[in-house]
């Protein structure tokens, strides 16, 4: 197994004005080259703040993180994301959004165009391309940001909650668009949910959160057989996988009733 | 349909106000009677004013022109120096420091100087005019440049965008609206720039005919010359106002005009 | 040919048709001169710019030329028309201030940068009078006439040719002369550079010359030409041919001090020039004595 | 603690551009030499002033005064303007209108009626500060009121919101950094609007000592003014700065200044 | 049973620069006085849009909307909101932004204050209430605007996809705690949602909406018992009702695999 993200005892603390806040306390784990991985963990814990640290859009206050090897020093190369809040930018349609990381890499523009429309028409925007930002409910927002990370085909992805404003029918379909997507070029894919069976259907290994200061509680390697059908979710082992995810929310104290 | 509308709307009531302020103006100089010299009645202005109307359209037209190119030369040079503030730090002290103390300066103190500097020319209009608009722009142009979504420019990092990049897709549009707001505080004091630049060097112009008149107690077309200037004013501004209701249909402050009330 | 540019000390008024009339009789080209007029802004103005090199040769209140060699000018005056103080003070046509005591409890207006500003504490003073017991309000000088017409003052400063004519339409007036009371201004002449005094010297004295033949023109009945001249060089002014005719003639009437009787037009007396010098210092606005002949040569006058 | 730092580490800057520039203006005239009377070196202005130090600071004390009073006005009035300009669309056509034909027309020229209307004293004054300081106030005001998020409004409508209670707590804390930016530029022109009604009448303040030194040759005394004026054109600035850090800790524009370039 | 919001074939069309978009065509509901009301539909259907109709923000283009009897003209009385985006103001501290509802219906500070502290302490962000949105994570956000919706103890409360940013546990945990505080007071809640079990644990009936431009397919009946535990899940009559939703879900032809 080639390590594609190496994390060696990461934490990081924000300061603020009234205040450090500590968001992951010694984070360490590996995503090898091609892998599907997620993070599962409750709200605030430090999943958004671990991707960015990844992504090296924030640096971590102790330890440290290698993408492909190398230390980083800002964002490495071939990256992707979608970020938990959709970022569109009102002065463009969305066609125009999706195209900005295109535009951003220097990529030739017929060509991404072409791409780009295809990718909104699979992602069921096509009629809105010309559209405005505000123009567009949650879920569609949300997915033209999808649309917008997968453009360039960036060798690592990275998905913070991707599929969180969807409903559940069109979030199956997006499900299985992007285990095809990952299958067809083994990219790696960092992925944040929610969804325990979201977690579960795609991933190879799920890691499992703890709240307050983030740290990594387990890694469930989830061994389900490829290529994986919705109706997989049916199945005993996918239930015995979620319900050992689920034992370890509980073993957290989350769930209160 | 819509915007076309409330442009012709917003004209016709644009012009009921001046038509308004022109009666009141009329009727308190009947009822008050003041000496002439000191203000005359808007007949009176007019009368002045069709007597000559090429020697004071002329004069507009070299205001005017000098005002564009003030005005034009401190949007290139304004936007120029609020991205240099906003990249360095350094540039931001030694700038802003710099604009701040040499716009709190009166111009018309100023303009000799520029005078001897400069000579008699366009040359010192123009810069007085550039002097006086440039300010404005920069300190909002500065403010749109820095009120960015920080997960904006998160979203071209990750995309390895150059600075330039950056500044051309993702701040430069945000600032757009402080922009057009700088703009429109700018128009109106490149014009007034042009006209102290004329008072204290030149022989044409709206500012020299107002000298010119001043010197002969002229009052009446003292006020001719003012009322131009008015005119002018609220038309650059009403342009630049136009020109932004096409640029940024996507802004919010734009999209609230275009749906007054709700419902 | 010569190229001369002349600056004006003002918008157009009576002192400046000397030079229209030169023009408009073609006493200019007869002189092989090409002479730019230009109107001024203010005779401070027109000497900053004469002392900077952007125009040759300026037409202004003489006065003003000791405060600025002392900070550092280098021009001087080489023709004096008005030798006389021509500093007044308006006040209504059928007041009886005659003289500066009758002004006690007044308020007057002047601008800042008058000549008359530095002298006006040693002119209330030959009355017994100071800034407690007279009220100067300095106002910008297109607010001052309608300050004084408004009645918003009892008395403008000024100078009698310039104002007195204006008055007559809005506020009749009479004027109380600062010569009067000691105040010793020499008022209008050319001055230039030292350095174009040098260069262009035999154009300069062409220059003279031609107004020494327009003003005696005029001062032997030629005023009303000289009022066409002026009206014909600046069409768009709408000058007022009676005040301006009045202007030029209270203009002449103030050419000749007792030590100039008899002298060229443009010729100037050591003896009015070192009176004057003494009562700047009187007046505190020189810090030292300046010599008269860094102020004025006759070298040019005929 | 950040902010303290970054506050006198900007003071430091601030001043090293100041003092660079001195040096450099004395060694240009060294070179030079251009004549006293048309440019003094910084040392002849210092002697200049600590001949007469309580002259300087006295008419500085009394610009100062005039500006403050003028900027107060102006933002009390403007911020008035914009909100009603926001409310209603007639509003919007009258003042407006209004306010770019007065905001087009040289202060300068407008003298004589001034002095008419209000005499001599500081009323004129305090009137063309605030016509100068207040048109940015209410152009950059206006745009901030508009700028709100409609689901922030909507929260608030279903809330049943009085509009008072829309503008107080919605609005007005939107339109702030955009107040401030109007504030950074009002603040300048209302200094350089008391010199100019000290132009127009007066008898007092750094415009009226100006004026007299003009009037006597005096450029170096003019130039100990127009430093002096940079000098307060400068503090004012920075002061205004300073409470819109302490005031926007919440912005964006400010936040980025807090945590410069990242890792 | 009383009638609390009544919709009669409303239909909304949001004119725009690129033309109309119909978002929805005639809806005809009632939801009854203290019922718990779920919308479900795939992504743009018209959710957020019926329910900005119901709140008043929005105006019908054709029909009619009455809220206890009165017919719309703006915000009806007594109502909560929850937005599918946060909109919380970065200016207010995170209690101060729940605070504003009861700022903005005059109601006094002290008490509310006491309230507010205690709804965010429920809600797991005691910790945050002195800090500022952005220092937030999206899921507490999305927590501190349910936190100032039901501030001021609405009588309608008008929910779009609150939990969507909320990892499976803590979204388990307060639906447990919004089934209790509905059931204490029997408000009336109409309540958008994209998850299936969700809507089907918590609500009265479900309507299905169509895609395109929205419709009513169906409204489901959930007659399960009350009061409900999480385990209900596990039981057939739970996994009938979610089967038969998600059929409807599959005529609709959204589910593509
Ligand atoms: N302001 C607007 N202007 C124009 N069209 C709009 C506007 N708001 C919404 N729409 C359109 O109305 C339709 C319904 O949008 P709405 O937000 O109601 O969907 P939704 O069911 O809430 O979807 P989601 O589950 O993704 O939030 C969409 O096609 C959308 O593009
Ligand atoms: N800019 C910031 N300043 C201060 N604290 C922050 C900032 N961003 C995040 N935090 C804090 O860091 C912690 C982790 O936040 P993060 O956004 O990583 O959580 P998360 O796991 O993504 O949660 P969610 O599932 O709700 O999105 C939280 O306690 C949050 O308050
Ligand atoms: C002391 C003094 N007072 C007034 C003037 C100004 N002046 C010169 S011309 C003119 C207008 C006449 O038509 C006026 C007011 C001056 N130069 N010197
Ligand atoms: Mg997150
Ligand atoms: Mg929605």
């Amino acid at each position: 197994m080639v390590a594609c993200v190496e994390i060696r005892a990461a934490g990081k603390t924000y300061s603020s004005a009234r205040g450090p806040v500590v968001a992951l306390a010694d984070v360490s784990m590996d995503v090898a080259e091609g892998e599907f991985f997620s993070l599962l963990g409750p709200s605030g814990c430090g999943k958004s703040t671990l991707l960015k640290c990844i992504a090296g859009l924030e640096g971590t206050s102790t330890g440290a993180i290698r993408v492909r090897g190398q230390g980083l020093a800002g964002p490495p190369k071939g990256l992707g994301m979608v970020f938990q809040r959709d970022v569109l930018l009102d002065w463009r349609t969305i066609l125009e959004n999706v195209l900005i990381t295109a535009e951003f890499q220097g990529l030739p523009k017929a060509e991404m165009t072409v791409r780009a429309r295809a990718l909104l028409e699979r992602f069921g925007l096509g009629a809105f391309q010309d559209r405005h930002p505000w123009e567009l409910s949650g879920g569609m927002r949300q997915r033209a940001s999808i649309c917008r990370a997968l453009l360039c085909e960036p060798e690592i992805l990275l998905m913070d909650e991707p599929f969180g404003a969807l409903d559940a029918m069109t979030r199956d379909d997006l499900n299985v668009e992007l285990t095809r997507i990952w299958q067809s070029a083994r990219r790696t894919v960092v992925f944040v949910t929610h969804s325990i069976a979201e977690a579960v259907f795609l991933s190879d290994r799920v890691a499992m959160m703890s709240p307050g200061p983030g740290r990594i509680v387990e890694i469930v390697p989830i061994d389900l057989p490829r290529p994986r059908l919705l109706s997989i979710r049916e199945t005993p082992e996918f239930a015995r996988h979620v319900a050992h995810i689920r034992g370890l929310f509980a073993a957290l104290g989350i769930v209160k009733e | 349909m819509m915007g076309l509308w409330s442009g012709s709307a917003g004209l016709r009531s644009t012009l009921a106000v001046l038509i308004g302020v022109v009666l009141l103006w009329e009727a308190a100089v009947w009822l008050l009677a003041p000496p002439p010299i000191i203000l005359p009645p808007p007949s009176r202005i007019w009368v002045d004013f069709i007597e000559a109307p090429s020697y004071f359209l002329r004069n507009s037209w070299y205001t005017l022109s000098t005002t564009l190119v003030g005005f034009v030369l401190s949007v290139v040079l304004g936007v120029g120096l609020a991205v240099a503030i906003v990249n360095s730090r350094l540039a931001e002290r030694i700038i802003y420091t710099l604009l701040v103390a040499l716009n709190s300066l009166p111009k018309v103190a100023l303009a000799p100087l520029f005078v001897i500097w400069m000579g008699t020319g366009i040359e010192p209009k123009i810069a007085i005019a550039v002097m006086l608009a440039i300010f404005s722009i920069v300190v909002d142009t500065v403010l749109g440049l820095r009120s960015v979504d920080p997960d904006a420019i998160a979203l071209a990092r990750v995309n390895h965008a150059s600075p330039l990049k950056i500044l051309v897709k993702i701040r430069f549009p945000n600032a757009l609206p402080s922009l057009f707001v700088g703009m429109k505080v700018a128009i109106s004091f490149a014009l007034v720039g042009a006209i102290v630049g004329e008072f204290v060097a030149g022989s044409a112009g709206l500012g020299f005919v107002i000298l010119v008149a001043q010197g002969q107690f002229d009052t009446s077309r003292v006020f001719v010359a003012l009322v131009l200037l008015g005119l002018l004013g609220t038309i650059l501004f009403y342009i630049v106002e136009a020109i932004e209701r096409l640029v940024l249909p996507w802004h919010v402050s734009q999209r609230a005009v275009e749906r007054p009330g709700g419902h | 040919q010569d190229k001369i540019s002349v600056r004006m000390d003002f918008a157009p008024w009576g002192i400046q048709a000397g030079m229209h009339l030169a023009e408009v009789k073609g006493w200019f080209k007869e002189a092989n001169l090409v002479v730019d007029v230009q109107d001024g802004r203010g005779s401070g103005n027109t000497l900053q710019l004469v002392n900077a090199g952007q125009v040759d040769v300026g037409q202004i209140q003489l006065g003003l030329l000791a405060q600025a060699r002392e900070n550092g000018a280098t021009v001087k005056s080489f023709a004096g028309f008005d030798r006389r103080t021509d500093l007044v003070v308006l006040v209504d046509k059928d007041s009886p201030i005659r003289k500066v005591q009758d002004f006690k409890g007044k308020n007057l207006v002047v601008f800042a940068a008058s000549p008359w500003a530095p002298l006006i504490d040693l002119w209330l003073k030959q009355g017994g009078l100071d800034r407690t017991t007279v009220t100067v309000s300095f106002v910008d000088p297109a607010a001052l006439w309608g300050t004084y017409t408004a009645k918003r003052a009892d008395g403008l400063m000024s100078t009698i040719g310039s104002a007195l004519p204006v008055a007559e339409k809005p506020r009749p007036s009479h004027g109380v002369l600062a010569e009067d009371a000691g105040i010793a201004f020499p008022s209008y002449g050319l001055i230039a550079t030292e350095a174009t005094l040098k260069t262009k010297a035999d154009a300069l004295k062409r220059l003279v010359a031609t107004q020494q033949k327009a003003w005696a023109f005029m001062r032997d009945g030629g005023i009303d030409e000289g009022v066409e001249a002026m009206l014909k060089q600046r069409p768009d002014a709408r000058l007022d041919r009676a005040v301006q005719r009045e202007q030029i003639k209270i203009t002449i009437d103030f050419f000749d001090t007792p030590a100039t009787k008899g002298k060229p037009i443009g010729w100037q007396a050591e003896e009015d020039w070192k009176k004057h010098v003494d009562m700047m210092l009187a007046a505190g606005a020189l810090k030292a004595p300046a010599k008269t002949s860094d102020l004025y040569t006759n070298d040019l006058i005929q």
